[in-house]
């Protein structure tokens, strides 16, 4: 029973991952939700670093928290006219939902721990970022020139739909 | 790799330890004595008026949804940035079909206005005031109101 | 059971996942099921570079996950204008009541 | 790679009588090398105070803070010592936790970006090899923070300095970041390190006289953006007085308040160095390996890093404030076209 400093890192940032999301999704207070998934993204981030995926972590931090999550707090001040400093939220179906969600946490959890999934031995964490940009030129080329189609048409249709009134 | 993010984390602990210790010494050196008007928030001295949950221009919103669009598309730069030195023209012509893909969505938005912020009306000038110009001070009062 | 391997990486993702579920069948203000798409999809970024790394042994799985990242951008972005169009039509962005395009 | 020039020193703890664990050690290290740059970042955001203050006083023919040691050098420690004795208050009806929490993410976003900034050839602490887009990413959480620090307080100025805050970081954002691409394009790097050694061996070298004048302009969007990131004028909106009070820390005071005024001008010194590495060499001489090593290239960085603080003063009490439309204007149908611009002439330049 040996705990490295990595395990240890992993520990925290699994705790902090799955706690602030507990956080997000149980908090009645959804400026809180969004405190909470802030840090639910910074700890996933903090997990790819440990899965020597540091191009996507530093992205995941600079896309989620750096636009996503400012574009949902706009979303929040905007869409409430409240009176009270609580912008609350309500549950529904709580304990159907809870059945479902532990059945499926139950299936997902059996499917990973009996499957023997063969991993390989030696991993290296070397810097992703010059092999992410020759893939991105070369194999994922493709996916590259949608994804741009794709943000063109996601910026037209939100600023279109936004506008109108 | 690992220990350059360590750090980076460290300094993300020691950072948030360094304010709270601070913010702690100052509560424990200052004088306390609150009462109900410091309690108030501030506005400019008069009593607080409603709450401050106002309703937001909807440009805020607009300006976050273009900014979210071209940070993603930045966040695909930077690689071909770094490797722009070892492929050269063929990842550059690459390129030019991305930017440009995503500068028709920049031209969309830009003619379609959405990059205006919300300025003042116009403040009509003094002469469509005067009586005898009624019609266009009611054709003023109409475009503001519109 | 401690020293970490590929099975906490994908129970930690199991977690998230059921988590963001959660959320997006219980709320009923659009936003938060919003995040709790974020969090669904942040679970399946898990598995991806978690696979990536120790089954693979490559930049696949890192790939797929940043055009996920992508991909949650402009459903985020497009999401929320709608959101924000329900609002303004609707002064409410709870889900029960937007449904006037139900038969 | 933790702290390099303190990595020597490890022997010193190897004289101790009992054997210290490996991680234990680079801790140490770690918490030696924080708490410098934290005293560091400390001390330069009150020597830019200072600098603030009496740069502007000679500026307007006046003398500025007099009282408080030689040429009033001490002002900005008794300021400190008064901030830290003065009343903590918070809002009645403010929300208490998210209170806290902001200044806390900000300053801590704020130092966790000095982490990476490379001071000599040795001299940083974290070597991360894509060091500048991981300066661009932390720099969102002081967008986040700034959010909530005007939501938290329960107050319409707060609130509205606060969205007017992120709207602006985020508009500059974007230009800013498509003026570094060029200098990575140049590098191939996206490590601070790597930039600098690019342009070692005399002036002639910096990035800004490359391909002139594409990373001329490249250059100026960047000085341009980052005073507009740092909240300073001609772009200081979010806090301009005789609108919005100040903005989103209008209900902060003592010691949070001093946070967020640390951070501002830890962030103002953070944007010089990262302009000053990026375009300016960095580190490196101006006059090739002359005056190239011991102590030199701190004196180097910090040399080139004060002048631009000096202009973003200058600059600051010489402009008048703009308009929230200009300031949309000057950013999405200015800077972005140009940044743009430059990016292309740079990638021409570079395939012929």
């Amino acid at each position: 029973m040996n705990i490295t400093l990595f395990d240890t890192i992993f520990y925290l940032l699994a705790f902090l991952t799955l706690g602030s999301a507990a956080i997000m999704v149980f908090s009645k207070n959804v400026i809180y939700s969004a405190v909470g998934l802030l840090f639910t993204f910074f700890g996933v981030a903090g997990i790819y670093v440990l899965l020597a995926a540091d191009f996507v972590a530093v992205v995941q931090v600079l896309v989620y928290v750096g636009g996503i999550l400012i574009l949902l707090l706009f979303g929040v001040m905007l869409s409430n006219k409240i009176t009270n400093i609580e912008i609350t939220t309500e549950t529904l179906h709580f304990l159907p939902a809870s059945l479902v969600v532990i059945g499926i946490f139950v299936v997902l959890y059996r499917v990973f721990i009996t499957t023997d999934w063969n991993p390989v031995g030696s991993y290296n964490f070397d810097p992703t970022t010059h092999e992410i940009g020759t893939l991105l030129m070369t194999d994922y080329l493709i996916p590259f020139e949608i994804a741009s189609i794709l943000l063109l048409g996601a910026l037209i249709g939100a600023a279109y739909i936004a506008r109108k009134d | 790799m690992l220990s350059n993010f360590g750090s980076i984390l460290f300094f993300l602990i020691f950072g948030a330890v360094f304010v709270c210790v601070n913010i702690l010494l100052s509560r424990l050196l200052q004088t306390r004595n609150p009462y109900p008007v410091k309690l108030s928030v501030y506005e400019c001295g008069e009593l607080p008026e409603g709450n401050s949950w106002i309703q937001f221009n909807i440009r805020f919103y607009v300006i976050a949804l273009i900014f979210l669009i071209f940070e993603v598309e930045i966040v695909f730069l930077f690689p071909w940035a770094v490797v722009f030195k070892d492929l050269g023209m063929f990842a550059f012509v690459e390129m030019l079909i991305f930017v440009g893909i995503l500068l028709v969505g920049l031209a969309y938005v830009w003619a379609k206005g959405d990059l205006e912020w919300d300025k003042p009306e116009q403040v009509p000038s003094p002469e469509l005031y005067r009586t005898d110009n009624v019609n266009s001070a009611v054709k003023i009062t109409e475009s503001v109101a519109s | 059971m401690l020293a970490v391997g590929l099975n906490h990486y994908l129970i930690l993702s199991a977690i998230l996942f059921c988590l963001g579920l959660f959320s997006v069948v219980t709320k009923k203000n659009a936003v938060t099921v919003l995040m709790g798409v974020e969090l669904i999809l942040n679970a399946a970024n898990i598995n991806f570079i978690a696979f990536a790394k120790y089954v693979d042994n490559d930049l696949d799985g890192q790939m797929i996950a940043l055009f996920v990242i992508v991909t949650a951008a402009a459903a985020a972005a497009v999401a929320l204008a709608i959101v924000l169009n329900i609002y303004q039509r609707l002064k409410s962005i709870n889900l029960d009541e937007a449904d006037s395009l139900a038969g | 790679m933790i702290l390099p020039i303190l990595n020597s020193e490890i022997t010193f703890l190897q004289f101790l009588p009992f054997d210290l664990p490996e991680p234990l050690i680079s801790i140490i290290f770690l918490l030696i090398g924080a708490s410098i740059i934290a005293v560091v970042a400390s001390v330069l955001a009150l020597v830019g105070v200072y600098l603030e203050r009496k740069i502007s006083a000679h500026m307007q023919d006046r003398l500025g803070p007099m009282e408080v040691g030689p040429h009033g050098i001490a002002q900005t420690f008794a300021d400190a010592i008064k901030l830290l004795i003065k009343e903590d208050i918070v809002p009645q009806d403010a929300d208490k936790l998210l209170h806290f929490i902001a200044p806390v993410m900000v300053f801590a976003a704020t130092l966790a970006a000095f982490a990476v900034l490379p001071f000599s050839k040795t001299l940083v602490v974290s070597d991360l090899n894509i060091g500048l887009l991981y300066i661009i990413a932390i720099s969102s959480f002081v967008v986040i923070g700034a959010i909530l620090a005007g939501w938290a307080s329960n107050n319409k100025w707060s609130l509205l300095g606060g969205m007017r805050s992120a709207a602006q970081i985020v508009s500059f954002e974007i230009p800013a970041s498509l003026a570094v691409l060029s200098v990575i394009m140049i590098v191939g790097s996206m490590n601070l390190g790597d930039i600098v050694e690019y342009q070692k061996g005399g002036f002639f070298n910096w990035i800004i006289f490359k391909y002139f004048p594409f990373n001329f302009i490249a250059f100026i969007i960047y000085f341009i953006a980052s005073l507009a990131e740092v909240n300073r004028a001609p772009f200081d909106l979010p806090e301009a007085e005789s609108e919005l009070i100040a903005g989103f820390h209008t209900e902060y005071s003592g010691m949070k308040w001093a946070m967020f005024f640390l951070a501002e001008y830890a962030n103002m010194f953070l944007v010089g160095v990262v302009a000053s590495t990026l375009f300016l060499g960095g580190w490196s001489s101006p006059f090739g390996d002359f005056l190239n090593s011991g102590p030199f290239p701190v004196f180097w960085i910090f040399i080139k890093s004060f002048s631009l603080i000096f202009v973003q003063i200058w600059i600051r009490w010489t402009l008048p404030r703009v308009r929230v439309d200009q300031l949309m204007y000057v950013s999405w149908k200015v800077l972005t076209p140009f940044a743009f611009v430059a990016i292309l002439g740079v990638g021409i330049w570079m395939v012929l």
